[in-house]
């Protein structure tokens, strides 16, 4: 089988475009530059949509970029199932463009912030987890101002009976309800993150340790078995 | 050539942080009698046209599917002078 | 009214507003001397800027000529003094450059945006040279922790840079935040950006070829801090200028961000002649000195500058501090391509002038000649001062009060835990994690780290594999410097060299920035030529060429100036950095090394300080070739492998050394202090040239044969491990407790 | 108890880049007829008493010390229901 193909979306703005490539590199596949304003997927295996301030996190994270053509094509093929991963703004967009429930809204504690977060991985049933085990514990970086998960309570009840809260922070660092760290759609191939993955993949650099690396691993897992 | 106003407020069962930093601040910079602060977003849209029907139509539009985020705010749109709808 | 070049032959007698815009009687007559005749307005807003302190340098050019005629010889200097940002090779066919800046003022008028601009405009020197900016830093003063302004001025200054810095996509990767009741009035927000790009691609500030054109491009021009240029044209025009002129400029760092991959696209695309960040007087900076080093003339329509108030005058335009523009000059068959680029990322592009051979700088508005002079008189002939200086009358008695008077501790481990929670060594965490330090994923070193460490092997598309990486510090000590400005300059830069050092870098060039109080008060005049004259001694001392800086007069108010701070960067360079030393006590069993040498030097040092309040004294000794000799033990050490862990001694001394090493991985320690020593000496005094290191037991021998060689001391403290700091029979302190004294103080004065 | 609303916009000669962000993504989003956005902050007070002159000098007050940066910012108060000031 040839390298996976994965999409990483480059917005106006996006910042980890090039930790999201390197992460897809470091898994073993291939990363393809998918640019906001463009309509083709490129055909990809799989999308990624980095973190970063696209529109300038301006009027509200991820309101903008969630009209950008590419998301005209890449809605469609998410709710047919092409495995979607967001971190941070990523995330944020999802939210904005209904893939995933809920928003993100500012911190509880006002203020930006960055640091190696505990982390507990709720579930390995989404096509980015299934390399973890269930209850795992993984640090691995956080940084945003607005990443403070909220949703009504009914669609935070069918999140939790879903089994759809894939990471919970242990030590709550935003205020998110429920701890929630991220989330899946129903079908568990789009998954948003406020964490940054791609941040935990190496000794030398980034946060502590390599945890994040699963994220990806999963992916190839997913995409052999499928 | 008028303007149009859209406020955006949290919807009220969400966490304002940001209020209640400026609620707790009042008592030690003096002021009392204040019970509650919330904090949201304006937007003052200048129009090229007259805001007639045709064009709040278009800006409760552009609230609602960009301005503002339903699933956590609400908002209200008003020609600048009247008051709020 | 257009006050154009010919009313201005005819009306020599119209009187103008110069004093309003900062300038001398001689001049403004220098000026009319240069022209012939008066200066239209739009020539004296131009000569008024560039002649400015802040352009011009003149107070402190004499004094910063040392630079050069001191400069060590130096293989890793590809630019030097005197364009936007020196330039450092180092190696495997990569650059660096970098650069420390200034935004003091506006950052205590409006702490956010004063320090978020000051971000912006910093990066954008970088971006001229032709490099990807890869990481910031920032080095902070403010008053008295608790004092009330302190309150206002830090959290708006730290969120300022956060979110300017966060929203660029660069990694923050260190600096400093210092307390002193003297930065009351005066914080100072000094921001530093490091860019990496090929040393065949160096970019410089110039225009030449005639008949290329001048684009501007990057945000719209507005009335952004020219409240000068309002007198200007109020002066002589009654009409329309009645526009409010903020002095506050508010920065858009998702333009910036634009910005900053449309100029890589247009530098790989190679469509870039010259190129020239808007800063400090905009428009009338960029195309003077453009013109100034290139051919020499330059035709601009000033009437083509896209406005985000139409209502804006010449003068200014000329003037406008509008944040997030660049000027470029492109070959005519390339504006195509440089246009497309700039559409592609949403950045306003437009051509406002042309290159010409007249020697001649002309601008028009809407056909009349505003201006029309030589460019070099403007950017390089302004006037140069030679400030009378003399020493500081209170100075001798300073010195003379020695700290050995002040009443020495019983207790060192309740003296400890005072120091470590004081707000000047208290953990800078509350405002170190509102910066993202990890975006771009090259970050192998940041706080509590005692350098930035970056790898470059990944920054460029298509970039040739290198396992090189950079390091870079920046200190400064203003209480030293104020006992002594010629040695605490020394001592900011042997510091900054030193912390450069214990990550395993070699210290290769230096960025500076200046903050003294005013250059017209003699006494201040006196520490900045000390200042620079130590700084420039120092520098040739250690081997490391300055490459460029900052000077920013006048952080005084009323007749109290600002402690003399000059902040000193360095820069370093890793040949591995998967060899790079991490950051204090790594791991258990491991032998603690104390290098260097310590005597009982207390004047100015945080002990005094935090306990007595006292300033006096003499600062510490710089001895150059002990430093050297340190640094080399520590390069050659980390190239070989041998250490686990590092850190340099600097405020507190050996005790918050050790402290902090316990804290930064949570390991503890059991130590001795060397026989004989005065405990409260060896633990608080503040020697430079000192550093602590561990190594695994196997590699002591071969360790300390290298210090033998190089002739460094040597000292086995003992061993890491265990949850506590011990040293029997003088402390003994649960790293826990280390750890909530150390983290609780800043977020405490900022609740 | 009554409710006061103080508004916070950037002065005109401010950029505000957050208003032209959305300016500028309006087209691309099929809205037209917009010729300009300005972005602000919207407050509401809830007050313990009524919103007598005394109240309203104390939210005055405090708009001008707290709600609004008067460096960079103007503010309007008012009563709910009433029209701006
Ligand atoms: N303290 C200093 N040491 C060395 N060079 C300095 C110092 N201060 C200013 N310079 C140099 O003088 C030149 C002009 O400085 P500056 O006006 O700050 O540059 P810019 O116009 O890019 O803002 C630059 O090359 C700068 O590096
Ligand atoms: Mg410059």
């Amino acid at each position: 089988m040839s390298a996976a193909r994965v999409g990483v979306v480059t917005f106006p703005g996006t910042l980890d475009d090039q930790d999201a490539a390197r992460a897809v590199r470091h898994a073993g596949a291939e990363p393809v530059p998918l640019w906001h304003a463009d309509t083709d997927l490129r055909g990809v295996d799989a999308v990624f949509l980095p973190g970063g301030f696209s529109y300038g996190d301006y009027l509200r994270c991820g309101a903008i970029s969630r009209f950008a053509p590419l998301m005209g094509e890449l809605v469609p093929a998410a709710r047919a199932g092409l495995p979607v991963l967001g971190t941070c703004n990523g995330f944020q967009i999802l939210c904005e463009a209904h893939l995933l429930p809920g928003a993100l809204v500012k911190n509880a504690g006002l203020h930006y912030i960055c640091r190696d977060q505990r982390l507990r991985i709720e579930s390995t049933a989404t096509a980015w987890t299934s390399a973890y085990t269930r209850g795992q514990e993984v640090v691995i970086p956080i940084k945003h101002g607005e990443g403070r998960y909220v949703a009504d309570a009914e669609t935070l009840a069918a999140l939790e009976s879903g089994g759809r809260v894939v990471v919970r922070y242990l030590g709550n660092p935003n205020g998110s309800l429920n701890d929630i760290a991220g989330v899946s759609n129903e079908a568990g191939n789009v998954v948003g993150l406020m964490p940054h993955p791609e941040h935990a993949l190496e000794d030398l650099t980034g946060g502590p340790g390599t945890d994040g690396l699963g994220f990806f691993t999963s992916l190839l897992k997913t995409m052999v078995n499928a | 050539m008028a303007r149009a106003i859209v406020d955006v407020m949290l919807k009220p069962e969400i966490l304002d942080p940001q209020g209640q930093a400026i609620a707790r601040a009042l008592p030690r910079l003096g002021f009392s009698g204040v019970s509650a602060v919330r904090q949201g977003k304006r937007f003052e849209i200048e129009l090229d046209g007259p805001a007639d029907e045709a064009a709040l139509a278009d800006i409760r539009k552009m609230a609602e599917t960009l301005l503002a985020n339903p699933v956590i705010e609400d908002f209200t749109v008003r020609v600048e002078g009247e008051t709020a709808e | 009214m257009i006050d154009s070049v010919g009313r201005a032959a005819e009306t020599p007698q119209e009187p103008q507003p110069y004093a309003e815009l900062g300038m001398k009687d001689d001049e403004y007559q220098r000026v009319r001397d240069i022209l012939g005749r008066r200066p239209t307005s739009s020539e004296l807003a131009i000569y008024s800027v560039m002649w400015s302190e802040h352009c011009s340098y003149k107070s402190s050019k004499v004094h910063l000529r040392q630079f050069g005629t001191k400069a060590p010889k130096s293989e890793a200097l590809l630019v030097g003094m005197g364009e936007n940002a020196g330039v450092v090779d180092i190696g495997d066919g990569w650059a660096a450059t970098f650069k420390i800046e200034s935004h003091n003022h506006p950052s205590y008028v409006e702490p956010h945006q004063g320090a978020a601009t000051g971000v912006g405009g910093i990066v954008r020197d970088i971006m001229s040279m032709g490099a990807r900016p890869v990481a910031v830093m920032d080095s902070l003063r403010f008053g008295a922790a608790d004092a009330p302004d302190t309150r206002r001025v830090l959290p708006g200054v730290v969120e300022g840079i956060s979110s300017y810095g966060n929203c660029l996509g660069l990694p923050n990767i260190g600096g400093e935040v210092v307390f002193d009741p003297c930065y009351i009035g005066n914080p100072l927000v000094n921001a530093l950006c490091v860019g990496l790009l090929r040393k065949d691609q160096i970019k410089l500030a110039t225009a030449p070829g005639p008949g290329n054109q001048v684009v501007l491009f990057g945000a719209l021009t507005g009335p952004d801090g020219i409240g000068g240029a309002s007198v200007l044209a109020s002066a002589t025009f009654e009409d329309e200028s009645q526009a409010k002129r903020p002095s506050v400029q508010v920065g858009d760092p998702f333009m910036e961000k634009l910005l900053i991959e449309c100029c890589l696209e247009l530098f790989a695309a190679d469509v870039v002649v010259g190129i020239q960040d808007l800063g400090a007087a905009g428009v009338a900076c960029a195309t003077t000195e453009l013109a100034a080093k290139g051919t020499g003339g330059m035709d601009v329509r000033l009437d083509l500058v896209p406005l985000r108030d139409p209502r804006l005058r010449p003068e200014e335009i000329l003037m406008s501090e509008s944040q997030e523009r660049m000027m470029a000059v492109v070959t005519p068959a390339d504006i195509p391509a440089f246009m497309e680029i700039c559409r592609k990322w949403d950045i306003p592009a437009t051509v406002i002038g042309e290159v010409t051979d007249t020697g001649r700088l002309v601008m028009t508005w809407h056909g009349e000649t505003i201006v029309d002079i030589e460019p070099g008189t403007a950017a390089d002939e302004g006037p140069v001062y030679q400030r009378p200086y003399a020493e500081p009358a209170g100075q001798h008695a300073l010195n003379a009060d020695d700290p050995s008077r002040l009443a020495r501790p019983g207790d060192l481990g309740a003296t400890l835990l005072r120091l470590l929670g004081s707000p000047n060594l208290a953990s800078k965490e509350w405002v170190t994690s509102q910066y993202d330090r990890y975006v771009r994923g090259n970050t192998v070193l940041a706080q509590p780290a005692d350098a930035g460490v970056l790898r470059i092997g990944e920054v460029m598309p298509g970039a040739s594999e290198t396992v090189r990486g950079i390091a870079l510090a920046t200190d400064g000590n203003g209480r030293y410097a104020r006992l002594d400005p010629y040695c605490g300059a020394q001592l900011a830069l042997a510091e900054s060299y030193r912390n450069v050092a214990v990550t395993g870098a070699r210290p290769l060039a230096v960025t500076n920035c200046l903050n003294f109080g005013s250059p017209e008060d003699p006494e201040v005049m006196w520490q900045f030529a000390e200042a620079v004259r130590g700084l420039a001694d120092a520098c040739r001392a250690l081997g490391v060429p300055v490459t460029g800086g900052n000077v920013s007069f006048y952080n005084q108010t009323g007749s109290a100036a600002i402690n003399p701070t000059p902040v000193v960067g360095v820069l370093g360079v890793l040949d591995d950095v998967r060899r790079r030393v991490p950051h204090g006590f790594t791991g258990p069993d491991e032998r603690v090394l104390l290098l260097g040498e310590t005597t009982a030097e207390f004047g100015g040092s945080e002990w005094a300080h935090v306990e007595h309040g006292h300033l006096g004294g003499l600062p510490p000794r710089f001895q150059p070739e002990v430093e050297r000799a340190l640094a080399t033990v520590l390069t050659e050490a980390a190239a070989r492998g041998l250490l686990t862990g590092s850190h340099d001694l600097s405020d507190g001394g050996l005790a918050v050394a050790l402290a902090e090493s316990c804290l930064a991985h949570g390991v503890g320690a059991t130590v001795s202090l060397p026989p004989g020593d005065d405990p409260f000496v060896a633990l608080f005094s503040e020697s430079a040239s000192r550093a602590l290191v561990t190594v695994r037991p196997e590699s002591f021998d071969a360790f300390a044969a290298l210090c033998g060689k190089h002739e460094v001391p040597c000292t086995t403290l003992g061993t890491t491990g265990g949850a506590a700091l011990s040293i029997p029979g003088v402390l003994d302190i649960p790293v826990e407790t280390l750890r909530t004294t150390h983290e609780g103080t800043l977020p405490a004065l900022m609740a």
